[in-house]
């Protein structure tokens, strides 16, 4: 028996015992809108399936009315947490299709935000898990701390959540007086803030019983339902756009990547909040050389790519934007095709729920991170 | 000042009532649960006899925690047994447990 | 004395009828109400109502084992069995209902339909006879005994802990190391009835740790 | 004497997450009442896109040329010019509609004379969805401007008559 | 000063005594008008300080979280925003759900609150002030929190809502699983001092509280008493991201209010229990009784709150184990060495 969304049970239907319970679309941990049927025996899952779409703005559709610059404030609204690298990802592609080359401070600019914005995402990530396994105090303290980048953001860009920043062929401002010595105060201060958090609740014994050994993926579920970023990492594949296949300026920084060993939500986890030491690396690194020279190339007001396809992706703090972009030679794009990591990892959270508690697919779902702002797009 | 005899005929009147009800629902939770209630009946008497008995012994009373301890587990291995008949056979009612016969 | 003195003096005794009336109107109602989770809240209802009844006879320490350990353990049990298991089958209307079949179902005949319920009411009213004739019995053998007068509460010299906990572990050590044991083997045979097959699940010990489980276990222990 | 480690451990692990809480409590509290305390925004900050007033004629800067309403995403901005005596065209209408704006600053890009700028207030609350609509009379900055923050703790003006950051 | 108008309501209250107990009917007056002043007494007591209580568990939850806490009603600090949210709470609309099990639904709050208030009978906040000086108090304690079972099953299935069942069953086991253990380690002190009652346990700390002698069944008892207050890491009953709001996710305006009443009222309770059983009760130097009462009191009670704004939330199987594998045995242990302490003394 299949259980759809509009499934009603009948007599006979579900095993003694059982029953189906609607988690969502209101429910505190679905992060979002969100509806998971959940078809339980007393506390234990017997199934999860997820039911999207009540966030879906036909974002594909609209993007292909609109010209390829006014695209750009559109994306942000995919992946709200991580609105720079969505943004990244789509400007990449337009300027692919167009053969625009874009100067190299732009590029590193564009490391430095993506980094302060995966930082970012983390925060929000590390504090609504934390509320998902009852601590509240964390989530605070990640607000908190994601203050700093987000008036780093707002004074970058004048927004502190849809930036609208990149721009095809470069970004849309240089940095404003004080940013580098404000970041260098942020990076001086986040260490010790990310220790604390290690001491608060990552390395506390209820979250580590809590999350050890649940959810589990293994490395070959996780490629074939194409799982990517820290849920790919977690189950062990070393996989990272930013190392494997370099775009704007990452060829040029030492960073190192976190993998994971058994794919439970320990190590998604853990490979995510480690990853946040490794930003920190990054954005120093940036900030250390970051060289001279314009932010934006020069691009025709109206701009027509030549008729063709691209398809660009980039590491977002979720994993793996992937955009593919259709030009007929006209000023619109023909078709915009977004893929979406968390989508992905939706998809692997029967798998990863069969066998649990309800209790743990709270965790699991607050594991994998999902937006669904880009679920339903 | 109440005589003790009162709570004698209220522990007669409560197994009374406890009786009926067992013989007479067949939900075999429900028969439990007014086999209980009669335990607790005789549980009233022992305490009401011990009133009885000449001053600084309480007898009685320890015959209570006895029947107390009995019932606590005559509770938990019935519950287990019909949770168990329940569940394999799909039926509670004393009737149709009819297994012996065939 | 004064009429108001008397009153006072009475009001034991009518403390005693309201409690008497409670306990056994929500006995009553254990066997008759419909749903059968009412029934086991009219069941904590008329324990408490014994643990009050406990207390103007004095025997306060009985009073709060009997809170303890029927409220706290039995009826939560009962609770915890109906809820988990969640069956039509248990927690439909019982009452009403005699041997051969209960009322509620209907069959396929009218005239069967019809001797059914003949059948239940029949057995209803030799159940009524049955509990009838024993409570006349004892009742009739009791007031024929001629029991001591005896009224409570009477000048106790010590309290009751004293005496229950001189008695329990000097006359009747031997039947509480029996009980003890009773206890146990009632634990551990519960547990054994009660816990779930899992093989299909390959979860195995873990998987009867959930709330139902776990709690007809926790019932088991505390009682 | 695994267990009974392993118990220690995690006990000791609720004690450094106890010190953590601690430590944070006497950390000065980072919120702040939020009417009686305005929250300065930063220089650059995007409330919605406002017109420039020339210090001179206080006249808008706007010549109606419908470069933005054109970069306009959403299509909100609606603008009707007249002609005045010395051929120069100017608005006599010029019509934002907020409720629907998404604050992307293509408009304030796309002007060519520096007449848009996005004002840096944020209190947009109404009652009615009609007073979103913006017009020439509530869109022009006022010509003291806005006192804003920048990142390294000074306080400058921003949205002075002439000014404008694109 | 204090001390002489002590003395004097003491003499007045006692020629009233000796002047009632001429006749029965006086006498009974007598005990049900004083009953009665107790009653109403223990009740403001509860009713204020759950107002201080919750607004200090969120001034409080706001200090460790960077936060302000409530600053708008009543300056300073808001004091009065606990007052205002019992008035909102009693304009809201009384909702019973078209498929609740309308009589368990309503009377679940009365039984939770009641449960809680039969607690503070036992309660010694001073050498007299107590309500009830019952020799079987540890048991009367033990007893009067099995209601609070009963009314979570109610609540959780009156409700007729699957969150709230599964909440309420939760909620149940883990209080019946936890008081197996609580009750274990309170016996450590009741052998210690030889008696139930809890004036007297407080009596005989004297010298020497009981927490330093009893550090295991202390910690037991703490981690009990989590369970039995519903709070993290033990509010699995509530478990706000999990089963929403659990067994009381149905209820709205005055029902609700009963049962965050009867929360923080049962806070107040335990807390009040451990300082008696373990801190020494109301003994102190210098100051009055009751002010040491209070003071320690609302210092475990600050206890309480630092580890719920600290601590992750366990997960139920997590809590059974813990219970039965853990606190159970190490209840056991504390008990049996506290035995032959005791018989060897």
């Amino acid at each position: 028996m299949t259980i759809t969304p509009e499934f009603r049970p009948a007599p006979g239907d579900l095993e003694e015992h059982e029953f189906l319970v609607n988690m969502g679309p209101q429910h505190p941990s679905t992060h979002g809108v969100l509806r998971v049927i959940l078809r339980v025996d007393g506390e234990r899952l017997v199934d999860a399936i997820p039911d999207i779409g009540f966030l879906h703005r036909c974002f594909e559709k609209v993007a292909e009315g609109w010209t390829y610059q006014q695209v750009v404030p559109l994306t942000d609204r995919l992946d709200y947490v991580s609105a720079m690298t969505n943004e990244l990802a789509y400007v990449m592609a337009v300027e692919k299709l167009a053969g625009i080359e874009v100067p190299e401070r732009a590029q590193w600019l564009r490391v430095l935000v993506a980094e302060l914005q995966r930082i970012a995402s983390h925060l929000v990530w590390f504090g609504t898990f934390a509320l998902d396994l009852g601590a509240t105090t964390p989530f605070l303290y990640a607000i908190r701390e994601r203050e700093h980048i987000l008036d780093l953001f707002e004074a970058l860009c004048g927004a502190r959540l849809t930036y609208s920043y990149m721009r095809i062929g470069g970004v849309r401002g240089d940095l404003p007086p004080g940013f580098v010595g404000k970041t260098r105060e942020f990076l001086k201060l986040m260490p010790s803030r990310l220790r604390e958090y290690e001491n608060l609740f990552m390395k506390n014994r209820i979250f580590e019983n809590r999350t050890k050994g649940i959810g589990r993926v293994t490395a070959e579920e996780a490629v074939a339902y194409g799982a990517s970023g820290p849920t790919l990492r977690g189950s062990g594949v070393d996989w990272d756009l930013r190392r494997d296949e370099p775009y704007a300026a990452y060829d040029r920084f030492e960073f190192g990547v976190p993998v994971g060993q058994s794919g439970d939500v320990y190590d998604r986890a853990v490979c995510r909040f480690k990853e946040m030491y490794e930003s920190l690396k990054i954005i120093e690194q940036v900030l250390d050389g970051l060289p001279e020279g314009d932010v934006r190339a020069k691009v025709p007001r109206v701009l027509k790519p030549p008729a063709g396809d691209v398809y660009t992706r980039v590491e977002s703090p979720r994993g793996e934007v992937g955009v593919y972009l259709v030009s007929d030679g006209g000023p619109k794009p023909y078709r915009v095709k977004w893929r979406a990591p968390s989508f992905a990892h939706l998809r692997l959270l029967p798998v990863m729920a069969k066998g649990h508690m309800v209790a743990d697919i709270v965790a699991i779902i607050g594991s994998i991170d999902i937006i669904l702002g880009e679920v339903d797009r | 000042m109440i005589d003790v005899q009162y709570a004698v005929v209220l522990g007669v009147l409560l197994f009374g009532v406890g009786l009926f009800g067992a013989l007479r629902s067949t939900n075999a939770v429900r028969i439990l649960m007014c086999i209980e209630l009669m335990l607790n009946a005789v549980n009233l008497n022992f305490v009401a006899f011990a009133r009885m008995l000449p001053q600084g012994s309480a007898a009685g009373q320890v015959f209570a925690i006895f029947v107390m301890a009995v019932a606590a587990a005559e509770a938990a291995v019935g519950l287990a047994i019909i949770l168990q008949v329940v569940r394999q056979r799909g039926v509670a009612h004393v009737d149709r447990i009819n297994l012996l016969k065939g | 004395m004064s009429i108001l003195d008397r009153l006072v003096l009475f009001l034991p005794t009518l403390g005693f009828f309201v409690l008497g009336t409670v306990i056994l109107v929500s006995a009553w109602m254990v066997g008759q109400v419909r749903r059968i989770t009412h029934a086991a809240f009219f069941m904590v209802l008329a324990f408490t109502g014994v643990a009050g009844v406990f207390v103007l006879l004095g025997a306060d320490f009985l009073a709060g084992s009997q809170v303890l350990v029927y409220v706290g353990a039995i009826a939560v049990m009962f609770l915890f069995a109906i809820m988990v298991s969640d069956l039509k089958e248990l927690s439909g209307p019982a009452a009403g209902s005699g041997p051969g079949g209960s009322g509620s179902r209907a069959p396929e005949g009218d005239g069967e339909a019809a001797a059914a319920r003949t059948a239940a009411r029949a057995w209803v009213l030799l159940a009524g006879l049955v509990a009838v004739a024993f409570a006349g019995i004892v009742l009739a053998a009791v007031a024929k005994a001629g029991l001591p007068e005896v009224s409570v509460p009477a000048a106790s010299g010590e309290p009751t802990t004293v005496l229950i906990g001189r008695e329990l572990f000097t006359k009747f050590l031997v039947p509480f190391e029996v009980a003890s044991v009773v206890l146990l083997a009632a634990l551990v045979g519960a547990i054994v009835l009660a816990a779930r097959e899992d093989k299909d699940r390959g979860l195995g010990e873990e998987a009867d740790s959930g709330a139902g489980a776990a709690g007809r276990r926790n019932g088991g222990v505390t009682a | 004497m695994h267990n009974l480690t392993s118990l220690l451990t995690g006990f000791w692990s609720f004690i450094c997450g106890l010190w953590v809480t601690l430590v944070n409590t006497v950390r000065p509290p980072v919120t702040f009442q939020y009417p009686e305390k305005y929250y300065v925004p930063l220089e650059g900050f995007r409330g919605y896109p406002a017109l420039v007033v020339d210090p001179e004629t206080g006249e808008t800067k706007c010549n109606g040329c419908q470069a933005c309403a054109r970069a306009c995403p959403l299509g909100v901005i609606h603008i009707e010019t007249a002609q005045r005596e010395d051929k120069k065209r100017y608005p006599v209408e010029w019509r934002l509609e907020f409720g629907r704006c998404m604050v992307c600053n293509l408009c304030v890009e796309a002007c060519p004379f520096g007449a848009l700028t996005m004002s840096p207030e944020y209190e947009f609350a109404e009652y009615r969805p009609e007073d979103l609509v913006y017009t020439l009379g509530n869109l022009k900055l006022p010509p003291e401007g806005f006192e804003v923050r920048r990142l390294d703790g000074s306080t400058v003006r921003t949205g002075l008559a002439g000014g404008g950051r694109g | 000063m204090p001390a002489d108008l002590g003395a004097f309501l003491q003499g007045v209250f006692d020629q009233v005594h000796l002047w009632a107990s001429q006749s029965p009917f006086w006498s009974a007056l007598f005990t049900l008008g004083w009953g009665i002043v107790k009653v109403v007494l223990v009740l403001g007591f509860i009713i204020v300080n759950v107002l201080v209580l919750v607004w200090l568990e969120r001034k409080f939850s706001g200090r460790v979280q960077s936060r302000l806490g409530p600053m708008r009603v009543g300056r300073p600090h808001g004091w009065a925003q606990t007052i205002a949210d019992m008035i909102k709470l009693l304009g809201k609309e009384d909702i019973v759900p078209r498929a609740a099990d309308k009589a368990l639904f309503v009377i679940a709050p009365v039984v939770i609150f009641t449960a809680t208030m039969l607690v503070y009978v036992v309660v010694p906040m001073g050498p007299r002030a107590i309500v009830s000086d019952l020799n079987i108090g540890v048991l009367y304690l033990a007893a009067a929190a099995s209601f609070t079972v009963i009314s979570v099953l109610m609540a959780g299935w009156g409700s007729s809502s699957k969150w709230s069942l599964l909440g309420a069953l939760r909620g149940a086991a883990m209080l019946v699983s936890y008081e197996v253990p609580m009750v274990l380690a309170v016996m450590g002190v009741v052998l210690l001092s030889g008696t139930l009652s809890t004036n007297a346990i407080v009596k005989s700390q004297s010298g020497l509280w009981y927490i330093l002698v009893q550090p295991i069944g202390f910690l037991v008892f703490l981690a009990a008493l989590f369970a039995e207050l519903n709070r993290v890491p033990f509010d699995l009953a509530e478990a706000e991201s999990e089963l929403v709001s659990g067994f009381n996710i149905e209820y709205s305006g005055l029902r609700f209010a009963f049962f965050f009443l009867a929360e923080y009222a049962n806070l107040l309770a335990l807390s009040a229990i451990a300082v008696t059983l373990y801190f020494g009760g109301w003994q102190g130097p210098f100051l009055p009784p009751f002010v040491w009462f209070m003071l320690k009191t609302y210092g475990f009670i600050i206890l309480v709150m630092w580890i719920r704004w600290t601590l992750p939330r366990v997960r139920v199987d997590q809590l059974l184990e813990f219970g039965w594998k853990v606190l159970l045995p190490a209840a056991l242990v504390n008990l049996a060495v506290t035995g032959v302490y005791v018989l060897l003394t």
